[in-house]
């Protein structure tokens, strides 16, 4: 995996426990590296399973899990967006799939796909788009690294800190922005 | 006698207008549903056609979305699992496995084996049941009306087997994070030992009167024909891949449970049609009894839910899972993030349902309505599972 | 003459008490004959085996509130239903039930019912169009196509029946057969028979050829919008085409009245429920066909069939005709 | 030799089609399968989840087992249970005197108030019968074992006390059994 995607600028790069996560690996990207990497995933015949997003402290977390139907194995993408403007590229071009799980994503958390070939709701009605159920209060959030599992790490840019277990106090407060 | 005032009520409603946008121009914008006899529930499809041909078709779903994952989060793990038996109602039992797996990944609990076994079981005959209904409905939508009554016939034993242990019919609550809620009785693994080569002599009828016939073999040869790439951009799996030559089966794939110990074949066609994955369901049925013979005899002794399972208000850890269990219509996956608090943070239920219908729009581009009709059939599409 | 229009009129008030009660009955054997099938006891509420099922739901049917969709054309949406019931009493005038029992006994009785056969799918169309409904117009476009197609190859079967025969006065034809089933036309002529059935099947929108109210396609197709009596009407007059098109066939393949032992009327009876019977059991066994199939049977197979057939027909006619000269 | 293939072909193809109707021929003259139901019940409803009845206690049949604990209303899903419990009893003044005497030794009170429920209510319109409730009881006092059959005219036909069924219950059975044995003196 850390092949494939070399030299897209990943952030994080790390293999997860199978038994206990149901995933080989983890991997957060920058917004820019997305379509590239998924470029390189499609290239290696992996198949979208699905694509939703969490909602954490730092922002909105938006994954896409990748599996194989030849070999074993899942991959978790990562694309962390900031909570006061959430939007990324749509992934519809390469995959096909995508532009559902894109508009469902949309429908629950309010993140904006750019590039989406046809942008509407699809499972809330369009009378009531934007009440984003999925959103959570500021109080109710929690930190990435709490709630995500740190895995066996294989790469890690120095400055990508969300999965960095033991935070000074200071800096864990929430940067509500 | 009300005539319509408001022209944008007439020319119709949100995605009416948005699809009717890009409409050419002599054509024909045509709603089939989300009330019409072949969508078989509240599935709406939008299309555009030229007399009988459809030049574009779109789903519009959503008519039956219950926000279950937001339900998720104000339910504690056990306490979410009825929720499981009503997302997919035909395999009720997959989405139970695939919520109560990612659990028991997530806190490291272990199974007794005997539990193993029953839930096997129960879970190849909710997909016997699955694929019965599925034929029935398929060739009602193909305008043979007498299956569905001889497909009914055998599915209602299942569902008697079924219900001694589960005490429900059709939207099962039956596995409990740790095992299963009751043991199969001594009377039920008689009737399913009895069940076993009854419903194999039913078979060669299935095949005389419908399989083999000409006029069915017409209507679904070469039809919808999706390509294995097709399916990976999708994402579609389940018989939809397998229909189209993807040897994938999570069973297989990514093995759970006491799956690897079983010997059982992972039908595939290359056909890449509708007859593709019509063979293959009917081929899957054949397996699925094979898995339930071997696993009666396989089946050890002992408890069937481990000691000191979770209590309703019982804590999961802290962290995130992902179970993928082999459905009827292919992988159903279950996320869950949790905080460590009572409820969890986030559920994400992946429906194959959901992927194998956004096929559709490409798959149907330029067949006969009524071939649209028949490839929207062989995607064995649950609408509950889909809008969640 | 006033003796031959009073015969004309009883016969009319007969065929249309006659309608009717077949249409009923043929409800209950349909319902019946479906239940047993799929292992359902079919109606058995209503009277004895539900045999007064039909009429509760006739009953229901008349009681249901008339219901005509906004921006219909409320003559042609009114007048399709009544269009496609009452041609069909016309075309029981000419049909020989025994021997002499015949309400209008003319020579081109055959030629009189295959021209009001035709006129159903006028009906049909009316309905699909003035309804304003895609779906129904859908379903008036599938019946009008089928209809035109399949309307050759049944001209062409019953012909090379009526060339053997001679004549196109059904009665005639019938005359002309004897007794037992091997004096019947069915064994000089079963290709005939077969086109014929086919394309009666189609004709009458029969399933596995019910394309115009496929349901599962087009809703109800044509039908879509009607309620109440409506639709009853449509309902009546399949029912009534079927025992035209099952009566047709009788007469002209498989001997008409003719049988040995019971008196004629009842054997002819007898024929057209067994032929009725087949109908039903096609109709739930069969899938539907679709719709370019349809056509390539007709264009691929039943018409270049039925002509060769005719051609085949025709020729021996002569050489018989030929040979007795000689003789 | 083509000719030939594609005539075999289709009369196979034909034949296909009498297969079928040998088929459905079939089962047209074998015997239904269909349970009338009025007047005749399906006879597997003895493992069906029917509505939740309160089990009685073996001595005393009007009496519920249940201990108003909460359990099941803290464990049920769709929070369709409602336990209400018992007040205390109003002490006799003899009692009363005792309490007092027992305060001042400082000697723990036993509480007199009885264990089991005021009233069980149950929504069955909310119920998903999931069974969380039975198998959360600490003393097994419910039991899906209701009218599979039950019908209604409004919503609130289904707000069941199952403290009240189940003495309802238990007077139309020492009912029966006193009828009884005048049924069979008259047989």
């Amino acid at each position: 995996m850390d092949a494939l995607l070399s030299g897209l600028g990943a952030q994080y790069i790390a293999k997860c426990d199978y038994a206990k996560t149901g995933k080989t690996w983890q991997v957060f990207l920058p917004v820019g590296a997305l379509l590239r990497a998924v470029e390189r995933l499609r290239a290696a015949d992996w198949h979208l399973e699905d694509v939703f997003a969490l909602d954490c402290v730092e922002g909105y977390v938006v994954t896409y899990h990748f599996a194989h139907f030849d070999k074993p194995g899942r991959a978790a993408l990562r694309v962390v967006l900031p909570h006061d403007k959430p939007a990324l590229p749509s992934i519809a071009g390469i995959y096909s799939g995508a532009e559902w799980h894109e508009r469902e994503t949309r429908d629950f958390h309010g993140i904006v796909f750019e590039g989406n070939p046809n942008f509407v709701p699809l499972l809330i009605s369009p009378d009531m788009a934007d009440c984003f159920p999925l959103r959570k209060d500021a109080k109710a959030r929690v930190k990435v690294q709490a709630l995500l599992e740190a895995g066996e790490v294989v790469f890690r840019s120095p400055d990508f800190e969300l999965m960095t277990p033991d935070e000074p106090a200071a800096e864990a407060k929430p940067a509500t922005a | 006698m009300t005539r319509y005032t408001d022209m944008d009520q007439m020319a119709g409603d949100f995605y009416t207008l948005n699809f009717a946008k890009t409409a050419r121009e002599g054509t024909l914008v045509l709603n089939l549903g989300p009330q019409h006899p072949s969508t078989h529930g509240v599935l709406r499809v939008l299309v555009e056609m030229d007399g009988e041909y459809v030049l574009r078709a779109e789903p519009v779903i959503g008519y039956l979305h219950r926000m279950q994952e937001k339900m998720a989060e104000v339910k504690t793990a056990a306490q979410y699992i009825p929720n499981m038996g009503r997302v997919d109602y035909l395999h009720a039992l997959a989405w139970n496995w695939a919520f109560v797996g990612a659990v028991e990944k997530l806190a490291g609990i272990e199974v007794p084996e005997r539990a193993e076994y029953v839930r096997v079981i129960t879970c190849e005959f909710n997909r016997i049941s699955s694929h019965l209904l599925w034929w029935g409905a398929y060739l009602l939508d193909l305008g043979a009306f007498t299956p569905i009554m001889y497909a009914f016939d055998d599915r209602e034993k299942i569902l008697d087997i079924l219900q001694d242990p589960t005490g429900s019919r059709l939207t099962y609550s039956y596995f409990r994070v740790g095992g299963v809620a009751r043991d199969l009785s001594d009377d039920c693994i008689r009737r399913i030992r009895e069940f076993i080569p009854w419903l194999r002599g039913r078979l060669p009828m299935y095949k005389d009167l419908v399989s083999d016939n000409i006029i069915l073999r017409k209507r679904i040869e070469d039809i919808g024909v999706i390509e294995p790439d097709l399916c990976r951009s999708y994402g579609a799996t389940g018989p939809v891949a397998r229909g189209s030559g993807i040897r994938y089966d999570v069973r297989r794939a990514e093995p759970y449970s006491v799956y690897p110990k079983l010997d059982f074949e992972i039908p595939i066609s290359g056909l890449k049609d509708a007859r593709g994955r019509y063979d293959v369901r009917m081929a899957e049925i054949e397996q699925s009894l094979r898995i339930i013979e071997q696993c009666l005899d396989m089946m050890p002794e002992g408890d069937v839910i481990v000691k000191g399972a979770p209590k309703p208000q019982w804590k999961a850890p802290a962290g995130e899972s992902y179970c993928a269990i082999e459905g009827g219509r292919g992988k159903v996956g279950v996320y869950l993030a949790s905080d460590g608090g009572k409820n969890m943070y986030r559920v994400k239920l992946r429906a194959p349902g959901y992927s194998n219908l956004s096929l559709f729009a490409e798959v149907s581009r330029g067949t006969l309505l009524a071939d649209a009709v028949a490839i929207l059939g062989s995607l064995d599409l649950v609408i509950p599972e889909i809008d969640r | 003459m006033p003796a031959e229009l009073i015969r004309i009129l009883v016969a009319l008030v007969a065929v249309a008490v006659a309608v009717g009660l077949i249409g009923l009955v043929m409800v209950w054997v349909e319902r019946k004959v479906a239940g047993h099938i799929q292992r359902r006891p079919g109606p058995y509420e209503v009277g004895p085996f539900g045999l007064l099922q039909p009429l509760a739901d006739a009953l229901k049917l008349v009681g249901k509130q008339l219901f005509m969709p906004d921006n219909a054309d409320p003559v042609l949406f009114w007048l399709a239903p009544l269009l496609a019931f009452l041609p069909v009493l016309l075309l029981y005038l000419p049909l020989p039930v025994g021997d002499g029992l015949v309400a209008l006994d003319i020579n081109l009785g055959l030629l009189l019912i295959l021209a009001f056969a035709g006129l159903t799918v006028l009906s049909l169309i009316l309905a699909g169009w003035a309804a304003n409904n895609k779906y129904g117009l859908l379903g008036a476009a599938r019946a009008v196509s089928q209809s035109v197609a399949y309307e050759i190859p049944l001209l062409l079967s019953v012909l090379a029946v009526s060339f053997v025969a001679g004549s196109l006065n059904l009665a005639t034809v019938v005359k002309a057969q004897g007794t037992w089933p091997w004096n019947w036309n069915i064994m000089t002529q079963p290709l005939a028979f077969l086109i014929y059935v086919v394309c009666a099947l189609a004709e009458t929108n029969r399933a596995p050829f019910d394309l115009p109210e496929g349901e599962s396609e087009i809703t109800a197709g044509f039908h879509t919008e009607y309620s109440g009596m409506g639709f009853g009407m449509f309902f009546l007059a399949e029912y009534a085409n079927m025992v035209v098109v099952c009566s047709v066939a009788t007469a002209l393949f498989l001997g008409g009245w003719h049988g040995p032992v019971l008196p004629g009327p009842v054997w002819f009876l007898l024929k057209v429920s067994l032929l009725m019977l087949l109908f039903v059991f096609f109709r739930w066994t069969f899938p539907r066909v679709r719709f370019d199939q349809l056509l390539n049977i007709n264009w691929k197979w039943l018409l270049p069939l039925a002509v060769v057939n005719l051609l085949a027909t025709s020729f021996f006619v002569k050489l018989a005709q030929f040979s007795e000269v000689r003789w | 030799m083509h000719v030939v293939k594609e005539a075999c072909k289709t009369l196979s193809d034909l034949w296909s089609l009498m297969v079928g109707l040998r088929v459905t021929g079939k089962y047209f003259t074998e015997p239904q399968r269909t349970v009338r139901y009025p007047w005749a019940a399906v006879p597997n409803l003895d493992t069906y989840k029917a509505h939740l009845v309160m089990v009685s206690t073996p001595k005393d049949k009007t009496k519920p087992r249940c201990i108003s604990c909460g359990m099941c209303a803290l464990a049920c899903p769709s929070n369709c249970l409602t336990v209400v419990k018992r007040k205390a009893p109003k002490p006799t003044p003899e009692e009363e005197k005792a309490i007092a005497e027992a305060k001042a030794k400082g000697e723990k009170v036993k509480d007199k108030t009885p264990k089991d429920p005021e009233k069980f209510l149950y929504d069955f319109t909310l119920c998903s019968l999931c069974g969380t409730c039975m198998e959360n009881c600490p003393v097994g006092a419910l039991a899906f074992k209701g009218d599979a059959y039950a019908a209604g005219y409004s919503r609130s036909d289904f707000h069941f006390d199952l403290v009240a069924m189940l003495q309802n219950q238990a007077v139309m059975e020492g009912l029966d059994e006193a009828a009884a044995p005048t049924d069979k003196s008259e047989a």
